[in-house]
């Protein structure tokens, strides 16, 4: 197995995984592309080492590269252009109604946790307050001038 | 009995032979009956409802005279789940038998008064008399019960009817609560008996009640302790009685039938039932009198401060349910036998109480004592009832509960041991408090004393006048006279409560078949015990009834519902915990956990089989890739970002094309340009940079993001070091011309050898399609709001905040 | 949507239609025997859909009614032998000669990838209209509402 | 045996494309869906008996070798869960078509062939015993959910979707590495044969297997802590359509677990599944507890349920592994039919808030009853099948001295148990709240027809029905997932009915 794909590999998982727990859907479609780029080759190594391709009458006797990973990494490219395609419809759903493609939190668990009263009185801070700070703690904010600056958009 | 009856008559041994299924499908016929005809008239209804329980009666009391019930047991079984163990299996004993009569003797009455407790105009009949019903058939399944599993199912059915029926006027949020109390303590006390019976079961080799053989060691302490757990929040000992007062918001049928006479007998029953297993654990017998005496005494300190009848009843109740499990769980012969007269004793008399209760809140319009008096001569009938039946439960002769209490002294004194002395205190204490809550009870209600508070009366009437009545109802006269005129016949005819009481307490302990209830007992320590007890509280219940106290808290009860309620509050604040609802933490959290569960493939690393390259280029491209990617990664624009993406799928097909996999490069290539194509095209809209997120977040998404990509390098590394099986690539070739008739091996797979996958692929495909169609045609605001049923949440979503969170 | 419609490109996506198509019906015989298959083929003939869209030439239009049939016809093909007591997807070989392409060795394999190509051109088509989505679609309830209450 | 697993996978999808065809005659649409849906839901019946009565079966998809092709596999397990699965999405079906008229209900063109596609990746998820075509099951059935829960493309769903399906996406991928990594180590993907390569790998790489498909499946099944996704899209969808989810989604995660987990003896793990068992039980049950809507509630309940059945399986005992089957059975109808009972209080109350509604019960009755009898079996009271299948787990948990999480599960049902008498207190009893009227007028309950109504409640009381066959036969059902198990673990039963049947595997096609 060469080390040389294998940090391809590893590395466009990890700039995959990086983008992908971005906000902005389009981010998130690339990661994606970079996850499936990572998977497909790693079937393929996973299949055995490099050799011709698997057409019967050019090999000559020759073992050839293992068909059977290539088949099942067509079907998972194709899987997974179909469901990229659906992302950016998505993305394209959300920019129209939001007029950016950034992945919106869950409105009922933004209400519990408004209403837990606990983080009310622990902060003695009213309610907005309490939950500003809070989501602090996981600070994977945008911070709301660069939404501002960082996008004209069209609509 | 009757001729045609009689014991060798053909028809009575066909009837008894098949009449657990007869009166079974009796029951469930008149629940269906009842809920349709209640829904017309609820007299009809309840009339309906009397009659499956009648017959149960009669036919168990048909079994009595003629002593098939000690001689004959009947037994039943119906197979649920055989490999569970899970069956129905019913046995119909001497103590079975005793239980119908209460249980559906009881019942017949409590439907018949019910008919003249509820005007004929009152709403909900079909659903109360069905629930009514249901209650009843759970109950005579769980007496019947011969199995620990048919115990079970019949326990929790019996909460869950019980939960119904004290929720009849759900529109108060005081009855909703008490329902819920009642319902969250028995089920919870259900489940502890579960988990009791399942150790009991395993232990004692069986689930056939009547085989439970004895048990021990450490398994043994927990069944008993889980067991008894479940015995206690049914029967309502202390701690767990918070529940009982809460569900006198029932009518008061259901509170004489459900709360006096039977359900919570079941926890009585099942500790009288399984106590013999527990012989040998002293946690059993402890533990059962701890909960026994401190219910004594508490309840019946309760029973002397409430000021409304209803919960002196109910808190009178759980005293006596303590005496009852106390006696149960000494579980000597004496002890036992003197247990079950008592339960016998205080289902009559208690139940007719509760109808008296129940009688004079309709006729007069209220149940608080201090504003009742003077009732026995507006309410002459109704006060004789009461007065039987007071005195029994104070147990002054010449009345059943006269003698059940001489027998229940009588086995505390005959005690050994370190029982002894708490028993003793606690039975006598209760004995004493009891006489007192009677005769206050019995004083200010029927009495023409002026109530303490006469004065805090709004009421305009002179406060020595009498309480002003209704006219009498036949229909709630007659079940009160007949029980409590039982307390006195009981007592005139002792052999006959001998020849019910007696066989039954055999049934659970051989040794209680000496002994039998004495009409006159003379002069002996007992009786000079109990006739102290009956005037020290003679002495004790007149001074209560001219003191008051403050009206008492509901001890307990806010606390349980504060129980509940700080659970619910914990569940919201683990839930916010958790479910934060932002997706990136969402996908990190995912990233990190298969990161984490890649781990063990450290553990095998193995560097043999690794090259560095299978061809230079190959390390190049590799390169290639990596740095396109990152600049992906990093790239600000929107643009870039596609033109990167469109790098790294080069980079990709080159890779293809080194591994020997012209298909997978073709495709790539297409691929790869729709998809940047649609990119750009399809998000052109949107601005041109990426906002930019805040540094903690990041650091923490680039060490996710580090681990995974370790973790896929090491778990491919770590996999395929050792393979335990090759791929067979000669065979597929091979196979791919002569079969699959194609020289693309590739191809050939996808059409062919795996076409299936292919089929489901282009499934994928048009099913995407369709998505993106139907997001194309969807109006941006449509009509409907689907939004989880709140309707305002579309509106909080147009706030900014909710991206920015 | 965006249309770089200047002369030029669109007489050059005319030329260049006829010349894709030959490509993709080329990819979509030789599959089974040299590198390409009803995808590749699906997306060469989607491009063409796509830069005639862009470029103003025809719109697309039925795609649905494409993909159902494609749907269909891989189905077909994988049930088919069931009917002549065949296990599911089993093929069926035959030997036939294409102009041009010379002797073509295929079987059911041909119908399946034709299938898919069908479905691949359909959903090149779908995501037209997904990316030019303007939200102001019309109601399909609502419009079915009218049918049923019609009929 | 071939055409029947044929007809299970393949109908559905000649139904659904015939289905896009036929979309604008509107009851010819109908009619040939739910024909489909029939064909497959009832081959799947027939599946059963033939299986139970003469044993397993493996159909080698194209006459092709395990070892290069394909394997469909009709054992046990899949033929015992498969008819329960399709017979679900038949019921919404006609459910859909009865709400239709309604604001609430999904988009009827769609919904069809949609659940179409929906059964015959279902079918095939069941049936197929080689790992990548489970991947391409899962991805069919993914794709559908992921239509239909975006397809009305509202703001909220469009949210919702957004996180359902990146979620899904990602562990679609960690799927694929897995797969990688599994051929890697066994060169092969087909089950059969993992089953004897995987136990034959070092520790450390067998274990990494196991985990990482834990994760996978995990996913997929809404195991802590991989579960956020659900209740966070779930109550987005229409409400059939949630049903539909909540009935079989996570439960293919799940069934595949038990599948790949049992045959590759992953025993190791069961400790670990244990403590995550426990804690989905929990959560998911605190999560029911803090929320006040109806179909969020029993969207937190079918985490909480799937730890049970996780449980079962983490016990990696035979008596635990049937639990863990029965608990599937059982819980895949029960659930479904508690949505569409939430189906039934939006259309009459116009909201599905708890807040916002009260007293249904004196006005609707039969809501009530139909809510009351999957409520109880969910939260495991007796004689309903929940407390047949709880009871199962709990006592294998029992005899496997597996003291904690049997303690765990105990207190998980009484949590179980709060929440739905928050429900029954909310919704049907107490006053009615003043907006209800407001709301239900906007619901447009006027504009239902007596038809739509009679199809809606009657696919309900069907349902219902169901559950309550499904408690009836749960002798039955135990011992065919005993079997089940048995055949999964590959233990040689000591005394059980029909063992010989469990070894007598019939080949379909030639080698």
């Amino acid at each position: 197995m060469s080390v040389a794909l294998l940090l391809a590999i590893g590395g466009l998982t990890s700039v995959g995984l990086y983008l992908i727990t971005a906000r902005s859907l389009s981010r998130i479609i690339l990661g994606f592309s970079l996850l499936g780029h990572a998977a497909v080759l790693g079937l393929l190594t996973a299949g055995g080492p490099p050799g011709p391709a698997p057409i019967a009458n050019q090999l000559d006797g020759a073992a050839s590269a293992n068909p059977v990973p290539q088949a099942l990494a067509l079907t998972a490219i194709v899987i997974s252009f179909g469901l990229t395609l659906f992302l950016l419809a998505l993305a394209r759903r959300q920019q129209l109604l939001s007029g950016e493609d950034l992945v919106e939190d869950d409105l009922e668990d933004r209400r519990i946790r408004d209403e837990e009263p606990e983080a009310e009185t622990d902060q003695g801070a009213d309610a907005h307050g309490t939950s500003a700070e809070d989501d602090d703690r996981f600070a994977y904010d945008l911070e709301d001038a660069d939404v501002a600056t960082g996008t004209e958009a069209a609509s | 009995m009757l001729p045609f009856f009689g014991r060798t008559s053909i028809l009575w041994a066909m009837f008894s032979s098949s009449a657990f299924w007869v009166i079974g499908v009796a029951h469930v016929l008149g629940i269906a009956g009842a809920a349709m005809l209640g829904q017309r008239s609820i007299r009809r209804g309840l009339a309906v409802g009397a009659l499956a329980p009648a017959v149960a009666a009669l036919w168990a009391i048909g079994r009595l005279l003629q002593d098939d019930a000690a001689n004959d047991p009947i037994v039943s079984e119906l197979t649920w789940v055989s490999g569970l163990d899970l069956s129905l299996r019913f046995q119909l004993d001497a103590l079975a038998t005793m239980m119908t009569v209460l249980v559906s003797g009881i019942g017949a009455m409590v439907f018949v008064y019910a008919i003249g407790y509820f005007g004929p105009k009152a709403k909900g009949g079909g659903r109360f008399s069905a629930s009514l019903l249901a209650f009843s058939t759970s109950m005579l399944g769980l007496v019947w019960a011969d199995s620990v599993w048919t115990l079970f199912i019949f326990w929790e059915l019996t909460s869950v009817t019980s939960f119904l029926l004290v929720g009849h006027k759900n529109t108060d949020g005081a009855v909703l609560a008490a329902a819920r109390r009642a319902l969250m303590i028995t089920g919870g006390g259900g489940l502890a008996l579960l988990a009791g019976l399942l150790v009991l079961a395993r232990e004692s080799g069986t689930t056939v009640l009547s085989d439970l053989g004895p048990v021990a060691g450490t398994p043994a302490v927990w069944a008993a302790v889980l067991i008894l757990l479940g015995a206690a929040t049914k029967s309502a000992q202390l701690p767990f009685h918070v529940w009982l007062p809460g569900a006198m918001a029932a009518p008061t049928p259901v509170s004489a039938y459900l709360h006096s006479a039977t359900m919570v007998k079941a926890g009585v029953l099942l500790v009288a039932v399984v106590g013999s297993s527990f012989a040998d654990v002293t946690t059993w017998k402890a533990l059962g009198m701890a909960f026994g005496t401190a219910s004594m005494i508490w309840g019946a300190v309760g029973a002397l401060r409430h000021r409304d009848a209803k919960l002196i009843l109910a808190w009178g109740t759980i005293s006596q349910l303590g005496l009852l499990i106390t006696l149960l769980s000494i579980g000597t012969g004496k002890a036992i036998f003197a247990g079950i007269s008592l339960l016998f004793a205080h289902a009559l008399f208690k139940a007719a109480l509760f109808l008296v209760v129940g009688e004079i809140d309709i006729r007069t319009g209220t149940r608080e004592i201090d504003e009742l008096h003077g009732l026995a001569r507006s309410m002459p009938i109704t006060f004789g009832v009461a007065v039987l039946a007071g005195l029994s439960m104070a147990g002054v002769p010449p009345l059943l509960g006269f003698t059940a209490k001489e027998a229940a002294i009588e086995a505390v004194l005959g005690t050994s041991g370190w029982e002894r002395w708490p028993a003793l205190i606690g039975v006598i204490g209760g004995a004493v408090l009891t006489v007192a809550y009677t005769l206050r009870f019995l004083l200010t209600v029927f009495g023409s004393t002026p109530a303490p508070h006469a004065d805090l009366r709004d009421d305009d009437a002179p406060a020595v006048a009498d309480t002003r009545v209704a006219p009498r109802r036949l229909a709630m006269t007659v079940p009160a006279v007949i029980l409590s005129g039982l307390g006195l016949l009981g007592y005139i005819f002792i052999g006959a409560v001998n020849s019910i009481v007696g066989p039954a307490a055999t049934e659970l302990n051989e040794k209680s078949s000496v002994y039998e209830l004495i009409a006159w007992p003379g002069i002996k320590l007992a009786f000079v015990i109990s006739m102290l007890v009956v005037a020290s509280g003679a002495v004790l219940g007149v001074l209560a009834s001219r003191h008051t106290q403050a009206a008492p808290q509901p001890l307990g009860a806010d606390g349980a519902d504060r129980f509940l309620d700080g659970t619910l509050r914990m569940a919201r604040h683990i839930t916010y915990r958790v479910q934060h609802g932002s997706l990136p933490v969402y996908v990190a959290t995912m990233g990190a956990t298969a990161a984490l569960a890649a781990s063990p493939f450290l553990f095998a690393l193995e560097a043999d089989h690794l090259v560095l390259w299978d061809t230079p280029i190959q390390a190049v491209l590799a390169l290639g890739v990596i740095g396109a990617a990152i600049m992906g990664a990093f790239v600000n624009s929107r643009l870039g970002a596609a033109l990167t993406l469109g790098a790294v799928g080069l980079g990709v097909s080159g890779l293809f094309v080194v591994h020997g996999a012209p298909d997978l490069v073709l495709t790539q290539l297409l691929v790869e340009t729709i998809v940047v194509v649609g990119f750009v095209v399809g998000l052109g809209h949107l601005g041109q940079r990426f906002p930019r997120s805040s540094n903690i977040w990041r650091n923490v998404r680039l060490g996710v993001a580090a681990l995974g990509g370790i973790a896929v390098m090491a778990a491919l590394a770590a996999a395929s070091a050792n393979p335990s099986g090759q791929p067979p690539i000669a065979d597929v070739t091979e196979a791919a011309v002569e079969i699959g008739g194609g020289n693309n091996v590739v191809n050939v797979v996808l059409t062919d050898v795996r076409g299936l996958d292919t089929l489901g692929e282009v499934v994928v495909l048009a099913t995407v399609a369709l998505g993106i169609l139907a997001l194309a045609n969807a109006r941006v605001s449509g009509p409907s709001d689907t939004s989880g049923g709140s309707a305002e949440s579309n509106g909080v979503a147009s706030d900014p905040k909710g991206v920015t969170t | 949507m965006i249309a770089p419609s200047s002369p030029m490109v669109r007489t050059g996506i005319q030329v260049a239609t006829p010349l894709a198509v030959v490509v993709g019906i080329y990819l979509l015989f030789a599959g089974h025997n040299n590198p390409g298959g009803g995808f590749a083929a699906g997306l060469v003939f989607g491009a063409i859909v796509v830069l005639r869209s862009v470029a103003d030439i025809q719109q697309p239009s039925r795609a649905r009614e494409l993909m159902a049939f494609g749907v269909l016809l891989v189905v077909i093909v994988a049930a088919a032998p069931l009917l002549w007591g065949d296990l599911v997807l089993d093929q069926a070989v035959v030997s036939t000669k294409v102009p041009l392409l010379g002797k073509v060795k295929s079987g059911s394999a041909l119908p399946f990838d034709i299938g898919v190509t069908a479905i691949v051109v359909g959903l090149v088509m779908s995501l037209l209209d997904g990316l030019g989505q303007t939200g102001r679609g019309t109601d399909l309830d609502a419009s079915d509402d009218r049918t049923e209450v019609a009929a | 045996m071939s055409t029947l697993i044929a007809l299970t996978i393949l109908a559905p999808l000649a139904a659904a494309s015939l289905g896009v065809l036929l979309r604008n005659r509107v009851v010819w649409r109908d009619i040939v869906t739910v024909i489909g849906l029939f064909a497959s839901a009832a081959s799947s019946f027939i599946m059963l008996f033939t299986v139970a009565d003469q044993g397993s079966y493996r159909l080698h998809v194209g006459g092709w070798s395990p070892e290069l092709g394909i394997e469909l596999v009709a054992d046990r397990f899949a033929t015992l869960v498969l008819p329960v699965a399709l017979s679900i999405i038949l019921v919404v079906e006609v459910f859909a078509i009865g709400q239709r008229r309604t604001a609430w209900g999904a988009n009827p063109e769609l919904t069809g062939p949609l659940l179409g596609v929906l059964t015959s990746g279902v079918s095939l998820a069941f049936l197929t015993g080689d790992l990548f075509t489970l991947f391409v099951a899962f991805e069919l059935i993914l794709v559908s959910s992921y239509v239909l829960l975006t397809h009305q493309g509202q703001r909220e769903q469009v949210r919702s979707g957004m996180s359902y399906v990146v979620m899904n996406l990602l562990a679609s991928t960690l799927f694929l590495f897995g797969l990688a990594f599994v051929y890697a180590a066994a060169g092969t993907v087909n089950m059969g044969l993992l089953a004897e390569r995987i136990p034959e790998l070092s520790d450390g790489v067998r274990l990494g297997l196991g985990a990482w498909f834990f994760v996978v499946f995990g996913t997929k099944a809404a195991v802590f802590p991989l579960f956020s996704w659900l209740p966070d899209s779930y109550p987005t969808a229409p409400t059939t359509i949630t049903a539909v989810f909540a009935g079989l989604l996570t439960k293919v995660g799940i069934y595949a677990m038990i599948r790949f987990h049992t045959i590759t003896e992953m025993d190791a793990l069961g400790p670990i599944m244990l403590v995550l068992a426990g804690i989905t039980m929990v959560i998911g049950a605190f999560g029911a507890l803090a929320q006040s809507d109806v179909k969020r509630i029993l969207s937190f309940h079918v985490i909480s349920q799937i730890g049970y059945m996780l449980m079962g399986l983490g016990l990696f005992s035979t008596a635990g592994t049937t639990g863990a089957i029965l608990f599937l059975v059982h819980h895949m109808p029960v659930k479904t039919v508690l949505f569409l009972v939430g189906g039934l209080i939006e259309n009459h109350e116009g909201t599905s808030s708890l807040d916002r509604s009260g007293g249904l019960a004196s006005r609707k009755p039969l809501i009530a009853a139909l809510f009351a009898v999957p409520a109880l079996s969910l939260a495991g009271l007796p004689p309903f099948s929940g407390f047949v299948a709880k009871f199962a787990v709990i006592s294998a948990g029992i005899q496997a001295d597996a003291v904690a999480i049997v303690a765990v599960a105990l207190i998980a049902g009484a949590l179980t148990l709060l929440s739905m008498t928050k429900i029954w207190l909310g919704v049907f009893w107490g006053s009615d709240a003043d907006q209800s009227d407001i709301l239900r007028s906007q619901a447009g309950i006027v504009s239902t027809s007596v038809a739509n109504r009679r199809a809606m409640f009657g696919a309900t009381g069907l349902a219902v029905a169901g559950t309550l066959t499904i408690s009836l036969f749960a002798g039955a059902l135990f011992d065919l997932s005993e079997k089940a198990a048995f055949e999964l673990r590959g233990d040689t039963p000591a005394v059980i009915d029909g063992a010989e049947d469990a070894s007598a595997i019939n080949n379909g096609g030639q080698p």
